[in-house]
């Protein structure tokens, strides 16, 4: 069980790490000057190198990264180039927006898919179990910003109940919910229909196993044999794509943030990309890779709670 | 059953799809940079049976041009980088030991990335065009097909067949080439199937966020992007490059699906 | 005695056991502890012994598909695991193997007659006509016809799938055939074809036999000569009439009663 | 204890059960023997109500006096393990493995015999010493892939025995298992079946497993039941041309019988798709009449049971 952990925290730390080193390695490789883009095309070539040192761009590529991999660990990402304010300010001032809409988006899904992709899979080949399939096959389909639309279309344009973009701030917590709603609803469909056929087929593989038909023998319910034994063999891949799909919803949070206008991470990466502001970009690369990570390492996890196979002694 | 209607109406969507897309580049109702301010925004009439957009364009033939480049870009894409992902998978299977070691590490830290976010910063780096766009969605799928094809073919080289091949004196090559290919081609067709509904779904999100096809290419993703403006306007503008990437995913998906039952060994094994 | 076409002596092989703890390496599992044997053409030995007693393992070492941690297999006096590459690819035609599952030892994709040549082409036989001469010739050998050359796999049965998985291993006419549990996964109306099958073929071509397998009854019907085998190790060993009617180890002992079953008195209840 | 009367299932691809009769009468050890595709396992099935979907089934069960004829999966549902109870041939996978050996048979004892789990818990422990697991109560808190494949064997047997069934039917209990292991599990059978007075049928394609378990032996070909009667009375004088041939293909450690070819049964035993109309065994069979690929033998009385083949037809 410790030996499990260890190892997997092991890694953890080590697949942060190489991470990072991969990021930095790209974003040094782009093309690109950020003193020019700072100073614009009619600095002196004097004052160019000036500002590079002041960067720190002079110095060797593993020196820079080593300061730019200690200033992350403390929450120092540098100064945007284009902002002129420390990145890491940039970011905070964000976050509880993106973060709101992801963990809410994945909130909703959990709580429409895996009911659904079960009572799917406890209906196998009935009208239930084909209505569940063909919905959740259009909506993995449709693609998220048009679904955002949509729905804007319809509540905003139509009907008039939701605002159709943009947020007032925190300090307005009811409009700022009411901002939210629709972001976190386009989010999570196209999920939950993934989600949704997961649950079923991964029901579906655990019905077909030896242990099921060893309950059915033993005279148990067939209610108690789908919530109590396949259920809980069925979270292994369920919790392998909820990992899967979080990384999918942070992502899927810079279109839906451009769909809405929300001044969310998203949002500074595509300016700071428009800005060519590279440190900005560099450091909120990072932070989606990182979000992105310990969403496995969650899953894994996970897993040990889960499968008493893994926790070690004989397999 | 149903996998065979989910095979036939996969099929249906993608050849209209890509006939859609054939015809428009060398036919279009109109020509698709025919600007016709005084006709903008007009309702769809026997000229025009969809009507025109923002700049009196006629959205019939965009949406067909549409489809000649989201489908040429993202089959073009899962193609490049699946045949080198799969390439990648097949040695490393053959060879076993460190090399396979090292390549899935590889793997395992590329899907920190997740495929959206390294299309964004591929764009960034090397500027927006739908081209960049299909060689970062080629990139993605190369650990995506790498570790398919890894994991298939690991589950040929312990058959018997295969040590049967050793014994009769045959080399990692030629067993490669004559029993693990031919093998593992089904499960890898439906992973491409999949696969370019996922890059069609990227690569609009992508042009949707101005990353991929620049103007006046036509583009379902940048469609929308247009019509976004127009929402109050004229909200058909944005219904109808929307529905177009959905059919052509849904087609795909379907496809993909279809493939996989009927490809599935325990089917096979079932029958025989 | 002919100078004897195979002799395996003090094979060992282990295999690493994943860490358990951090610092410590695990002793590794010992797959097959100073194995010897020799076998002389024509000859049939039998090897018998139950899940990981390592008579799988034996069946790889002596196919040259793994190497053994000690001890050397002889072939005609060479020893293959010290041959080249090249050199063993050369010998291969001499032994061939056939396998316990006849449905996972033909490529599902390919028609039986491609499977069969296989061998021939890796040998560099590689004339249209003389390899469908000798397909026929060994497909008829095994009691199928030559049209069946063109069929696939599913279209067959398990009982006949063996059939072209001997005549596959055969068809280089080799002097040595490693079957591993080649019957156990058949109907037992179909195994009794097999095993006469495979003593018609033997006395034919003057095949050596190595037979592995978990059945006494069946090991005792075929082999010339038994090894039992029990973790990895040779409990007993001798010619057949001897070690059945006479099993000194336990072991042995259990696994007759094993096969004997039914002249036992009914329901000997403990 | 179980009566059943011209049961016929049919697949898609064919009959896997034609008009089979048999009973099984209290603590009686009937064991049924066939080859792969005989019907012996869709019997099994049947008399537990879990038959696969798509098979039709014909005919009546009857289940201790109760007549299961068409009965629900509700109506089948209270008789399991109750009535009769089940173990299949692959311990390994037969266990749910994310719970605990004594969840897994405290699990019908609360369910079902509505025990308190205090009492559900020294119950389990019980059964699991009964099926001679060593250090029950050590492997109560242990998780199937902890257990080898006899004690998981073992375990089962202890969850099919929870609530006292009058029948339990072992398919292929022993094939997985090693030949040790696999007598020793054998035994374990005949002595549950005697000290609880528990009929057994005991499914196997092993005439030595059979032969050592039961008392009376039914032998199944391509759906039919080809012959019944005493084990002893069928081995030594089988009347059945399918069952003679079966008996003398099965090779025995015997030093007469080294490199001496086996009699063989020819052909390949038949497909579902592709069985013969009138007795199933024909085409296979060396005695065969010409009426026998089209009419259906009627079972003859034998020494200790029945046969079904027209050479046993009296003279007139």
């Amino acid at each position: 069980m410790t030996r499990f952990l260890i190892r997997r925290a092991a890694g953890f730390v080590l697949t942060l790490l190489a991470v990072s080193v991969v990021v930095f390695a790209v974003m040094s490789m782009l093309p690109g000057d950020p003193a020019l883009s700072i100073l614009g095309i009619e600095a002196s070539p004097e004052a160019l190198a000036a500002m590079r040192s002041q960067l720190g761009l002079d110095a060797p590529a593993p020196a820079r990264y080593a300061a730019w991999a200690l200033g992350a660990l403390k929450g120092d990402f540098g100064t945007s180039y284009a902002f002129r304010v420390p990145v890491g300010g940039l970011i905070a001032e964000r976050l509880p927006l993106t973060l709101s809409l992801a963990l809410g988006a994945m909130a909703v899904t959990l709580v429409l898919a895996p009911g659904l992709g079960m009572a799917a899979a406890a209906r196998h080949g009935g009208p239930g179990d084909w209505a569940v399939m063909v919905l959740s096959q259009i909506g993995i389909a449709v693609p998220a910003f048009w679904m955002s639309i949509l729905l804007i279309l319809l509540f905003a344009v139509r009907l008039g109940w939701l605002p159709s973009g943009g947020f007032p701030g925190w300090d307005q917590p009811l409009a700022a919910l009411r901002a939210l709603v629709l972001p976190v609803i386009a989010l999570a469909l196209v999920q939950s229909a993934v989600l949704a056929r997961v649950t079923r087929s991964a029901a579906l593989e655990v019905m077909r196993l030896d242990f099921v038909r060893t309950a059915r023998a033993t005279g148990l319910p067939r209610r108690r044999i789908l919530w109590r034994h396949v259920l809980p063999n069925a979270l292994i891949p369920i919790v392998t794509i909820i990992g899967m799909q979080f990384a999918a919803i942070v992502t899927g949070t810079v279109v839906i943030e451009s769909v809405f206008s929300l001044p969310g991470l998203g949002r500074l990466l595509l300016q700071s990309i428009a800005n060519r502001d590279l440190i900005t970009v560099q450091a909120l690369v990072l932070l989606f890779a990182a979000i992105v990570v310990t969403a496995n390492f969650l899953v894994d996890l996970a897993y040990v709670a889960i499968d008493p196979r893994l926790t070690g002694r004989q397999s | 059953m149903r996998h065979r209607a989910s095979l036939i109406l996969g099929a249906v969507l993608v050849g209209l799809m890509a006939a859609a897309g054939l015809v428009s580049l060398a036919w279009t109702p109109w020509p698709l940079a025919e600007i016709d301010v005084l006709n903008k925004l007009a309702a769809p009439s026997a000229a025009h049976p969809l009507g025109t957009d923002g700049l009196g364009r006629d959205l019939l033939s965009r949406l067909m041009a549409g489809a000649a480049n989201s489908l040429s870009v993202a089959a073009g894409a899962v193609l490049l980088g699946g045949g080198i992902g799969t390439g990648l998978g097949l040695l490393a299977s053959a060879w076993g030991g460190r090399v396979e070691e090292a390549l899935m590490r590889l793997c395992d830290l590329s899907f920190a990335f997740p495929a959206l976010l390294f299309a964004i910063m591929l764009a960034a780096a090397f500027g927006p065009s739908l081209l960049n766009t299909g060689l970062a969605i080629a990139f993605i799928n190369v650990p995506i097909f790498a570790r398919v094809a890894r994991g298939a073919a690991n589950q040929v080289w312990v058959r018997d067949f295969v040590l049967a091949g050793r014994a009769a004196g045959r080399g990692r090559a030629a067993i490669s080439r004559d029993h693990i290919v031919p093998n593992i081609a089904a499960p890898l067709i439906v992973q491409a199937t999949i696969e370019i509904a996922t890059a069609i779904l990227a690569e609009a999100a992508l042009s949707y966020l101005g990353l991929g096809a620049q103007p006046p290419a036509a583009s379902w993703g940048r469609m929308l992007a247009e019509a976004q403006t127009l929402l109050w306007v004229a909200p058909m503008q944005a219904v109808w490059p929307g529905l177009c990437i959905t059919a052509a995913v849904l087609g795909f998906g379907l496809l993909g699906d279809g493939l996989r039952d009927w490809a599935d060994p325990r089917l096979v094994r079932r029958q025989a | 005695m002919t100078a004897p076409l195979l002799i395996a002596e003090g094979l060992r092989k282990t295999y690493p056991r994943p860490r358990r703890r951090l610092l410590r390496a695990e002793p590794p599992l010992v797959a097959l502890e100073d194995a010897s044997f020799a076998i002389a053409p024509g000859e049939t030995l039998g090897i018998v012994g139950e899940s990981g007693s390592g008579k799988t393992t034996l069946a790889r070492l002596v196919m040259g598909f793994e190497r053994p941690d000690a001890g050397c297999v002889r072939l005609d006096g060479q020893d293959i695991h010290a041959l080249p590459p090249r050199a063993l690819q050369r010998l291969r035609p001499r032994f061939q193997m056939i396998f316990q599952d006849p449905y996972g030892s033909l490529d599902p994709r390919r028609q039986v007659g491609w499977s069969i040549a296989e061998p021939l082409r890796a040998a560099g036989i590689t004339g249209r006509t003389s390899l469908r001469d000798r397909v026929a010739e060994a497909l008829e050998q095994v009691g199928l016809s030559a049209a069946d050359a063109a069929r696939y796999p599913h279209e067959f049965s398990g009982g006949q799938r063996q059939r072209i998985a001997i005549a596959r291993a055969v068809v280089t006419r080799p002097a040595l055939l490693v079957a591993d549990e080649a019957v156990s996964a058949l109907d037992v109306s179909v195994r009794a074809q097999i095993l006469n099958l495979l003593m018609d073929l033997q006395e034919a071509m003057g095949l050596g036999l190595l037979f592995i397998g978990h059945d006494m009854a069946v090991i005792a019907a075929l082999c010339d000569s038994i090894l039992v085998m029990q973790e990895g190790r040779v409990v007993e060993a001798g010619p057949t009439a001897r070690l059945i009617t006479a099993p000194a180890h336990p072991y042995t002992r259990a696994l007759m009663d094993a096969a004997r079953g039914e002249t036992l008195t009914r329901g000997a209840a403990p | 204890m179980i009566r059943v009367e011209g049961l016929s299932a049919a697949l898609p691809q064919g009959q896997a059960l034609r008009d089979v009769s048999l009973s099984v009468a209290r603590g009686e050890r009937l064991g049924l023997v066939g080859e792969s595709g005989s019907g012996k396992s869709m019997l099994g099935l049947a008399l537990m109500g879990m038959v696969p979907d798509a098979a039709q089934l014909s005919g009546r069960i009857a289940l201790d006096g109760q007549d299961m004829t068409g009965a629900t999966e509700a109506a089948w549902q209270p008789l399991r393990a109750r009535k009769v109870a089940m173990i299949f041939q692959e311990p390994m996978t037969a266990l749910d493995p994310l719970v605990r050996i004594g969840e897994t048979v405290m699990e019908p004892l609360i369910l079902h015999l509505k025990m308190r789990r205090r009492d559900a818990r020294a119950r389990a422990l019980d059964l699991l010493a009964e099926t001679g697991l060593t250090e029950p109560e050590a492997k109560m808190r242990q998780y199937p892939h902890q257990l080898s494949g006899g004690q998981r064997q073992r375990v089962l047997i202890a969850l099919a025995l929870a609530c006292d069934p009058g029948v339990l039917i072992a398919d292929e209990p022993t094939t997985a298992l090693d030949a040790q292991i696999a007598l020793r599990i054998t035994d374990l059978l005949v002595r549950l079946s005697r000290d609880r007075g528990m009929a057994l049928i005991f499914i196997s394609h092993d005439l030595a497993a059979v032969a050592r378990a039961t008392e009376r032996l039914a032998v199944m070909y391509g759906g039919d039941l080809v012959e019944t009667g005493a084990t002893a009375e069928v081995l030594a004088n089988p009347r059945h041309p399918y069952t003679q041939g079966l008996i003398a293909a099965r090779p025995r450690p015997d030093p007469a019988m080294i490199r001496k070819r086996l009699p063989v049964i020819p052909g390949t035993v038949p497909t579902l798709g592709d069985l013969p109309r009138g007795c199933r065994f024909a085409g296979r069979c060396a005695a065969e009449l010409p009426r026998c690929a089209g009419t259906r033998p009627a079972p003859w009385p034998t020494a200790s049971g029945q046969a079904a083949c027209h050479l046993l037809e009296p003279a007139p």
